[in-house]
């Protein structure tokens, strides 16, 4: 049993309209050093499964291929 | 016999669960003995205020509950109204208003759940939604945030379901400020031998838990949230929060509809407040019988859960039925099929009493009856509050009022300007109020209509219903007896606008805290109100649910006896919108204008006044002018119809002629100052517009009514132009009117400079 | 003629689908997700709603619902598929189609009448002249269509833009003229062949007039004329 | 000028539909090993403040400080 963190984040030069509106109402709070703000998916999970396998997962359901990639972490195994 | 509290513990926790001395005392008489710490626990939930009504239980008997249309009455999870040709409606509306001003997407959202379980509990379709929302002010950032998640919750859940959310109201006040309302209404349709009773029956029968699994989510909620005071500590019960699952929703209404469409239920209730508590015990209770459940068999979603934690758990989407042991397996099968857990947690006895074992040990066991039943029932000492007599003699004409073409029409502008007028798009065009197809008339009118029938199995009819939610929280207020009643009148008003005659209504009555006097008489008074008036115009109260506790920093919220009103229609084919429609059609006014600007939106928009006596209501002249104008739209003759509510004659025009894309030439005849004749809040009115070739037969149906009428002037041009008063543009007023609200939600603009911009 | 339309948990516009099809005349049936067996159905329908709660991506669960690699067979096999709302969502995630939907840039929910120019197409579902202005509403969080560089010209060279939200004269506005952000105001999209067509608005609330209006028949006539042409 | 990296997550004891729905998922796709799916957000900026303006950030507008909790990294700092 292995815990995995997922992280799901738009393709390079996909708007992500989430992130585009949190930037902006941070700005309008005063944060005005902000930038880039992108808002993805972080997703955790235990298994009972080699890291290439979660990949599958990610490839076939947890990520859409079309617009997003992700990452996967190992947070501690045995 | 299950293990008792310990003689000192057990005082100490009922306290500090919501029970007083007394009614702990009383516990342990019926018991006979001190309870455990289950029991403790069920005993105080069930007794709370949320569920067992004991300050408003007297009050409420007031309502008139029977009528020709009524299948059902109080006392179910909804009432039922028959609507023709065998097609039932059922009905209810609700409130989740602390939970919401914690986390207003959640609160709301599970608001729109809880309501909707109620109504397909009695074997209905949910066909449509309203909701009825107060927040404070928007220029306040919290209440802007609170605003927003609640619209966004509501469509978040409703949208998922697919069940269009056809209406409702919004209104915003300094006095719902530390504590918002958000008023769940919902409506299903179902052939009326369906109707499906939560009465539990058959000794040795199974009792069937469905849907989710049960957490710690939402843990003593209906005590914690609705039973207290709000208080900035509010913050503090976080964790009681509930996370929904309209996903989850939308299977049991599928599961539980083909369970009943099979008949393979005995009986079927909804967990709302209280959990497996109250759903179980009144069912018991209902049915004359015991219940014997095993609480490990339910299934959970965290560990080590206590007893009395899985027995008071608010988890949302389950449901709980009662299933002869030989349709058992049949009725899990339609579970699977739609996804859906389904566990058999316990068994109907003969003992007829509710019984809660653990790993086989007894750890609750008390009289099924004595929990809904035996419930405290008080009689709140009421005193007439002092500031009343300081309101009601309060003369507007002592005011300096505009007077001038141009200030006349500036502050009819500063009134489609107010959030409290404005434009409800931004709202609705985040609810899907489409879906089934059904709706005739959709939200931006008076009343929506829907079509009844069955469009996925095609089977359709013409006929209808017309619903309204409604509810002027500042005239109950400043007189709670007439503000009451000018709820119903409004709802009932906007229902006649598009041909509806009133079947039933629902209504949530929020209050403060009924322990105090002054609160209490004004609850009592708004039900004796509304009672007066459900009787003498012949409208039964099918249905309802009491929040008291509605305040913030020690000061209650405006008395808010929301109405919620389901009318009927034969021919959906025949009905009218506000909007204005052709070049040439007379504009006719039904009832009369009087001087009444006390509690109007003038006062407040123009003078920062919540003061004067509210408007009278004529019971008698308001059925006339309803049956008038429905007798209008019925025969086909009304090509439009909008009565006439806040901001008065001024405010019904601009927005007729701003809905039509056509402006109006209209003189009003009747001795008033300008600002009376324009704003005030005069019951009774409606503004119908008529071909002119069908004046006739519109004075035949006044002449029938004897309603009281003026010819005010004609459609046409591009302008709103009411005679020596008024004269401005359309586009101007469309502007303000239609883009106040989603400016004021973006904080882009405080009303004040969005008038002078 | 005889529509199967398809129901995933959390579908909820399969009703109106049926009913639209039923007002004009035609047989639909219901098919539940588990099923395997398309035998006897002329052109399938995806109807809208929230299938799996939309959780994850909207479509993403769906499209692995066992009655998908049957949907996907008949499509091979030339036969007609229409996704409405979630079901051009679960079209796109099943790569059906091309592109993807996002959430509206307004980050709302949108349930309004929009206006439509239908565009010149390969669409088997839609024989409508190309400029011809519709009124149809719209109901979605995620319909904000996009799809790569590459992707697009390859439509629009293979006339695969079905169509496009515009202003009700039929033309587009500078800003963009669709209320969700899509891509080049892009509302409906088919495959090559043009028997695979998805779109964002809901034509089955206008097909029954009293309910809405009439613009919507088009999108399930045009299909019989199309199946009589290849099987004429 | 730094770069963060937030997690924002339910509660514990905050039932969580999309995660629930995502196990269910994966484990009818054949991954049977995979258990308590949790799916939150992945926010990432690049912003002139420090890890305490962040923080603020997070209580103001990213995180629902009422149901989900959040944890914050800095990646790359000047
Ligand atoms: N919270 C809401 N949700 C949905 N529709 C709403 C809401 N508030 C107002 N509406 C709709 O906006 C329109 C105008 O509302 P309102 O001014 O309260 O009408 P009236 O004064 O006739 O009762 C109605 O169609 C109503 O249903
Ligand atoms: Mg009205």
């Amino acid at each position: 049993m292995a815990r995995y963190e997922i992280y799901v984040t738009y393709k390079q030069g996909i708007f992500d309209p989430p992130g585009a509106t949190a930037e902006r109402a941070l700005k309008n709070l005063g944060y005005e050093g902000v930038e880039e703000v992108k808002i993805g998916k972080f997703i955790r999970m235990s298994a009972d499964a080699t890291e290439a396998s979660v990949a599958e997962m990610c490839d076939k359901l947890l990520a859409n291929p079309v617009i997003e990639d992700y990452r996967i972490e190992i947070v501690e195994g045995d | 016999m299950p293990e008792s509290l310990s003689a000192e513990l057990a005082p100490k926790l009922a306290v500090e669960l919501g029970l007083n001395p007394s009614e702990y005392e009383h516990v342990v008489e019926i018991l006979g003995r001190i309870p455990s710490i289950t029991e403790l626990y069920v005993y105080s939930l069930m007794w709370s205020e949320h569920c067992s009504y004991k300050h408003s239980r007297k009050a409420l008997r007031m309502f008139p509950t029977t009528g020709e249309h009524v299948l059902q009455g109080p006392g179910e999870n909804a009432g039922v109204i028959s609507v023709g040709d065998g097609w039932a409606v059922a009905f209810k509306m609700e409130s989740h208003n602390h939970p919401s001003a914690i986390e207003p997407y959640q609160g709301a959202a599970t608001g729109v759940g809880g309501i909707i379980r109620d109504i397909f509990t009695m074997g209905a379709r949910p066909i449509a939604s309203l909701n009825s929302l107060r927040f404070g002010t928007l220029d306040k950032p919290r209440q802007r945030y609170l605003f927003e998640g609640a619209v966004a919750g509501i469509g978040g859940y409703g949208n998922c379901l697919g069940v269009p959310t056809v209406g409702g109201e919004v209104y915003f006040e300094e006095a719902y400020e530390g504590n918002c309302l958000i008023n769940a209404m919902s409506i299903g349709l179902m052939r009326e031998e369906r109707l499906m009773r939560a009465v539990a029956a058959g000794v040795g029968n199974k009792i069937l838990l469905i849907g989710s699994t049960t957490g710690r989510d939402g843990i003593g909620g209906a005590s914690v949230l609705a039973s207290q005071e709000f208080d900035e500590k509010a913050e503090d019960k976080r964790p009681s929060v509930q996370v929904g699952d309209p996903f989850e929703e939308k299977l049991l209404i599928e599961a539980c509809l083909e369970l009943l469409d099979q008949e393979l239920l005995v009986a079927l209730g909804d967990l709302g407040a209280a959990g497996l508590t109250s759903s179980a015990s009144e069912m018991a209770s209902r049915g004359g019988v015991g219940l014997d459940i095993e609480v490990t068999k339910v299934p959970q979603r965290e560990e080590n859960m206590k007893a009395f934690e899985i027995m008071v758990s608010e988890s949302q989407e389950r449901m709980l039925a009662v299933v002869t042991p030989e349709k058992l397996e049949a009725a899990q099968a339609i579970c699977e099929k739609w996804g859906l857990l389904s566990t058999v947690i316990g068994e109907v006895t003969d003992t007829g009493n509710f019984v809660v074992r653990e790993n086989g040990v007894i750890v609750a066991d008390m009289p099924a009856d004595s929990l809904a039943d035996d419930a405290p029932i008080y009689d709140p000492a009421m005193t007439r509050p002092a500031y009343l007599d300081e309101v009601q003699a309060f003369d507007p004409a002592t005011l300096i009022h505009p007077e001038s073409v141009a200030e006349l029409t500036e502050t009819l502008l500063r009134l489609l300007s107010s959030p409290n007028i404005c434009s409800r798009r931004w709202i609705w065009e985040q609810y899907d109020h489409q879906v089934m197809v059904n709706t005739v008339v959709l939200p931006g009118g008076d009343a929506a209509v829907l079509r009844i029938g069955d469009t996925g199995r095609g089977e359709m009819t013409t006929r209808g219903i017309a619903v309204s939610s409604d509810c002027n929280g500042r005239y109950c207020y400043l007189d709670p007896y007439r503000g009451a009643q000018i709820a119903l009148a409004e709802a009932a008003r906007n229902v006649a606008c598009v041909g509806g005659e009133p079947a039933a209504i629902t209504d949530c009555l929020n209050f403060g805290n009924p322990e105090k006097p002054e609160v209490f008489w004004t609850f009592h008074e708004a039900i004796r109100g509304l009672s007066d008036a459900c009787t003498e115009w012949g409208i039964p109260v099918i249905s309802g649910n009491v929040s008291f506790y509605n305040e913030s920093f020690g000061n209650p919220i405006y008395p808010t006896p929301t109405v919620g009103l389901v009318g009927l229609i034969d021919d959906v084919s025949v009905t009218a919108t506000v909007a204005f429609k052709d070049a040439g059609d007379v504009i006719v006014l039904v009832g009369e204008t009087f001087d009444e600007l006390g509690g109007s939106e003038y006062l407040k928009s123009v003078h920062g006044l919540v003061t004067g006596a509210p408007p009278a209501l004529d019971l008698e002249l308001e059925a006339a002018v309803q049956s008038a104008v429905r007798a209008a739209v019925r025969a086909g003759i009304a090509k439009s119809a909008h009565d006439c509510s806040e901001g008065g004659m001024a405010v019904t025009l601009a927005e007729s002629a701003i809905a039509g894309g056509i402006g109006c030439s209209v003189y009003l005849d009747d001795d008033l100052a300008g600002v009376s004749s324009l704003f005030s809040e005069s019951q009774s009115r409606v503004v119908l517009t008529v071909a002119e070739g069908d004046m006739d037969g519109l004075l035949e149906i006044f002449d029938a009514n004897e309603v009281p009428f003026a010819v005010l002037g004609q459609v046409g041009g591009e302008r709103l132009h009411i005679g020596e008063k008024i004269d401005v543009d359309l586009n101007t007023m469309k502007l303000i009117f239609e883009h106040t609200l989603e400016k004021l939600v973006g904080g882009e603009m405080q009303t004040e400079e969005l008038f002078e911009g | 003629m005889r529509f199967g339309v398809v129901i995933f948990p959390g579908s909820n516009c399969e009703q109106d689908v049926v009913h639209a099809a039923h007002h004009l005349g035609f047989e639909a049936e219901y098919v539940f997700h588990r099923e395997t067996d398309l035998a006897g159905f002329d052109a399938l329908v995806l109807p809208g709603g929230f299938s799996y709660g939309d959780y994850i991506r909207c479509g993403a669960v769906a499209r692995f619902s066992p009655v998908m690699s049957e949907v996907i067979r008949f499509a091979e096999a030339g036969g007609p598929v229409m996704g409405i709302c979630n079901g051009f969502q679960i079209l796109a995630e099943a790569h059906m189609l091309p592109g993807a939907l996002l959430r509206n840039d307004t980050l709302k929910f949108i349930c309004r009448d929009t206006t439509l120019r239908v565009e010149k197409s390969t669409c088997q579902w839609l024989d409508t002249a190309p400029g011809t202005v519709l009124h149809i509403p719209i109901n979605h969080n995620e319909g904000n269509f996009i799809c790569d560089h590459v992707t697009l010209s390859r439509m629009e060279d293979n006339d695969q833009i079905v169509l496009r939200y515009c202003e009700p004269d039929g033309s587009r506005a500078e800003g963009g003229s669709a209320p969700n952000g899509a891509l080049e105001d892009i509302a409906g999209v088919c495959n090559e062949r043009g028997n695979v067509f998805g779109l964002m608005p809901h034509p089955e609330r206008v097909v029954d007039p009293a309910t809405g209006g009439t613009d919507g028949q088009a999108f399930f006539t045009s299909i019989v004329g199309t199946l009589a042409k290849v099987a004429g």
